[in-house]
């Protein structure tokens, strides 16, 4: 499951620490004690940034890290769906083999294939995106409210 | 091979243990060095149960066919067994449960539905310790909200013992129930069993000791425990799981009340009211697990004849042993005592700041098997600022070479995220 | 041999229980008539005992090592089964238990301990009927003691039916939970679930059914029956001992408190306050019984193979054959439904004035086992003015040659002591 | 366990019947509802009549029948010695074998050695002698109110 990709992400995080952002939350993993906090930045329909802080395992670390890599610059709907496809990939217990499709969709994240063979592991995989999900709904919530 | 003195012949102890010959990840011999969840279970229990299955399945009590006969006399038998392995005074003072979790609650329920003295409510309080497993607590804080009773604790020394120095404090003239495990499942720490049944004598209240981590690995004596309760689990000591103890002074088990209500633990019953049956079958509602039971006087039978001092002597070389190699390994910092001195063969560490998760990961990839997490001791990590341990853990079939393998998996785990 | 419409290949189903070849008392192969005690087991359900323990023994839930892996994945992977088994909307509706009284007593307790709307407390009240098993009475007369609820009761007809014509009287608007049993374990008496469960509706009560005698015998589909909980216990459905099923509503799993409070069943744990995991892990803690729920997998995989509509049939088949000979034996009459219709295989009698106790003993001596006493179901011989019964139940195994020794050991009964 | 004298004790049952005591008692075996009614009448130190009504197993029956048949005419002392080699043979599971001496004691009540190898039924065996042993206590216990 240690892909070389995984644990470069992990060495050498992408856009790692705290920047201003529209919405923050801190989520974490009861069971082995990953940690993060993130924050999301909107431009209109564009997410501008992802910021983070966290502690755990290489898989919680550099998912946060593939997911900035990922998702940053994105528009709001195409984030939506990428997070979708990884989520489907993650629940798959090793089942799905990625194919171009997929791997068009999220890229270097189907190096994330592996771990979901490893039930214990998946929610270390899936911590920053609950996290991105959570934060999202807060900053357009708070978007919704200075709008209406 | 390396020789240590204490050690059993584990040669031989390993055949008994079909588990040990599996193999994993493509070839590899598994390592299992996860002893403190749970044990392997030798051929002998294996055969006690499929015996119990193919030649004298029944429900126990009250049945007048031969089946029914052998298997209460094999069920009650097995309640032999397990008295004379912890020295109890009378047989009727062993309670079968499922597992250790249910005697604990059992204890925590009868105390809240007592009468007095024994009754645990709003003026009283209940003793534990910041070392206990979470089967040991959440009973306890279930108690206090139900009762309004107040909970209190031991807390800890940096080295991973239990800081004792306001013993006052924490058992006073309200307390009613201390509980406290003797041996700790994190840190493998031995708790100072006199002292603290001595204060809690002074004072009036009743002692449960949790003896999971201790009824597998060492002598177990009741009656110089000192206890009023005491509380263990047969799947970590070569029994099948589904099935616990609880081992309990015969006048109290008199005086308080039952938990569970049904068939087997009733005298009489009428529409309008219930008697029930004198102890131990009082705490048996139910069809009990018969075969477990019978599996574990099996466990009880096969430890006895190795010798559980001899078992004690050899996980001691083992612990000394393993804590020497570890010492070995640049970044490793055990969590708890770090001498094998007053210790168990459970040694909890962190590597780095390499997370527990993936140290465990890499090293399963070697076969080699050990928990990591909070070992359902949160508090514990809590206390010493971590998110979690790696946790090796050894039993009578547990070898130097296994302690080697350890160390050669964690050289690779510090290459593989350096 | 006796050929009745219906039946399924005995013979073949007899190889897969080792336990039908036992041989007692010099030589006479057992007949097996306690079947409502518990059921005997497979080859299969051994084989996949044997199997976890020799391949994949290890605790359960968090590890990342690979025994861990499979042996969570082979007890949630029962729970898959279980939940399949009886037609659950959701696997997180089945919680494991010990024994299916471990299952009424949780019910009872969430309810003791649950805010309102669903709390018992001195202002309602609880209903059940006179033919339950002591495990679905005593935990109802304990919560009604400790809460000061009241609790009624449906009485019984001479026929040995539910007495439904008071059902206002019995579930009112005060009632907060009616518990009963789908099938009688000493009268074989299959109770009208509809009619109750819809008074129960109206008035807002909570439904929990009993169904340890249904499970085993006819397909089960807990959405049908419209109950909220149901609960049910693996030995007498050829799983092993030390495992029962509770079955619950999720909007009441996520609502109602814990029972047993330990590891598994937490979310998060300080010493200060705990919370806990999402149902079904909340209701289990400790190590549950992980080789048993494993074991009842592999029972429920058997059961279902084989089909659970032709099981019921063919117990039908025996059932009517039964009664229609247990007719020609002098003095013998049945308590219970005296037709095979509405009602399951176990059938109690007297035989004139010859105590069940010495009915039994000779009938053992003949190498057939049945059940003698009041089967833990007292109210209803004290309803029957009779001291006990004695109890020939069937099961997917049993023949129609079966029966006929029973006959003709009745026959050698009335000889002795007539 | 059913010995020719064991079931003609059960189907002619010696004494039978209430006469008038010193003291009555009812013992029940819960479990299979075996009952028995028993009185005990004493002149001085002997054991003059021992008279009882019951329902129940053969087991049960034909112990009250060898009760009265052994004790009625006795000495205390001497009555409460075969109670006590009664008892004892009755809990040894079936391992004595009575030897001359015992038999000496028992008479009779030798047949009931098979029964001891049936726990479930040992306490039907005993359920006379306990009621018994229990009515002489409160007869004495009465006796001695009465001199004192
Ligand atoms: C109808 C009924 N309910 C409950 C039970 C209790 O089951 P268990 O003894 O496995 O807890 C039984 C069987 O003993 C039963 O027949
Ligand atoms: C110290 C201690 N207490 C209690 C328990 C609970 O035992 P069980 O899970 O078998 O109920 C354990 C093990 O899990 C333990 O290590």
């Amino acid at each position: 499951m240690y892909q070389e990709l995984i644990l470069d992400h992990y060495k050498h995080p992408r856009g790692r620490g705290l920047r201003d952002g529209d919405a923050e939350v801190h989520h974490v993993n009861p069971t082995c004690g990953d940690e993060i906090t993130l924050r999301v930045k909107y431009d209109g329909e564009t997410l501008t940034d992802v910021s983070y802080e966290g502690q755990g395992c290489s898989i919680s670390q550099a998912g946060a890290s593939i997911l900035n890599e990922l998702l940053v610059g994105k528009e709001l709907g195409e984030a939506r769906k990428i997070q979708e496809v990884f989520l489907e990939l993650m629940q798959s217990k090793g089942k799905i083999e990625p194919d171009e499709a997929m791997e068009e969709v999220l890229e270097d994240a189907v190096a994330f294939a592996g771990v979901s063979k490893y039930p214990a592991r998946v929610k270390c995989a899936l911590l920053s995106w609950m996290a991105w999900k959570d934060a999202t709904a807060q900053a357009l919530g708070d978007a919704e409210r200075k709008t209406a | 091979m390396t020789q240590l003195p204490g050690l059993l012949d584990i040669e031989a102890i390993r055949k008994d243990f079909p588990l040990l010959d599996r193999v994993v990840h493509d070839g590899k011999k598994i390592v299992y060095l996860d002893n403190a969840a749970t044990s392997q279970k030798p051929r002998q229990v294996l055969d006690a149960l499929n015996e119990y299955y193919e030649q004298h399945n029944a429900n126990v009590h009250r049945g007048v066919h031969v089946l029914a006969e052998e298997a209460t006399a094999l069920y009650e038998g097995a309640r032999d067994k397990v008295a004379a392995f912890i020295n109890a005074p009378s047989r009727n003072e062993v309670i079968f449960t499922k597992n250790a979790s249910e005697s604990l609650n059992l204890v925590a329920n009868m105390l809240g539905w007592a009468d007095e003295p024994y009754r645990v409510d709003s003026d009283t309080e209940i003793a534990i310790t910041e070392m206990e497993h979470h089967s040991n607590i959440v009973p306890w804080q279930l108690l206090a909200q139900r009762t309004g009773a107040k909970l209190k604790w031991f807390g800890l020394t940096d080295d991973g013992r239990l800081d004792l120095s306001n013993m006052e404090e924490v058992i006073t003239e309200k307390t009613k129930i201390v509980s406290f495990t003797l041996v700790s499942n994190i840190m493998g720490t031995v708790n100072p069993v006199e002292a603290i049944v001595r204060r809690a004598q002074d004072v009036g209240a009743l002692v449960l000791i949790d003896a999971s981590q201790a009824a597998p690995h060492m002598p177990l004596d009741v009656q110089a425990l000192g206890a009023d309760f005491v509380a263990f689990t047969g799947h970590k000591m070569c029994g099948p799981t589904g099935i616990g103890v609880l081992w309990g002074r015969q006048e109290l088990l008199e005086d308080l009340p039952p938990f569970l209500g049904g068939g087997e633990m009733i005298e009489t019953v009428s529409m309008h009211a219930s008697t029930y049956a004198p102890a131990p079958h009082k705490f048996e509602a139910g069809t009990p697990p018969i075969a477990q039971a019978v599996g574990l006087g099996a466990a009880v039978d096969y430890l006895t004849a190795i010798g559980m001092d001899k078992i004690a002597a050899h996980e001691h070389a083992i612990t000394e042993y393993a804590i020497k190699r570890l010492a070995e390994v640049p970044d490793l910092r055990i969590i708890g005592p770090t001498t094998a001195e007053d210790r168990g063969a459970a040694i909890s560490f962190v590597l780095g700041d390499i997370h527990p998760h993936d140290v465990g990961q890499v090293l399963d990839e070697q076969g080699i098997a050990v928990r990591v997490g909070h070992h359902c001791a949160r508090p514990v990590c809590l206390r010493y600022g971590i998110p979690a341990t790696t946790r090796a853990s050894f039993y009578l079939y547990s070898s130097p070479a296994e302690v080697d393998a350890l160390i050669d998996g964690l050289e690779h785990v510090r290459n593989f995220f350096g």
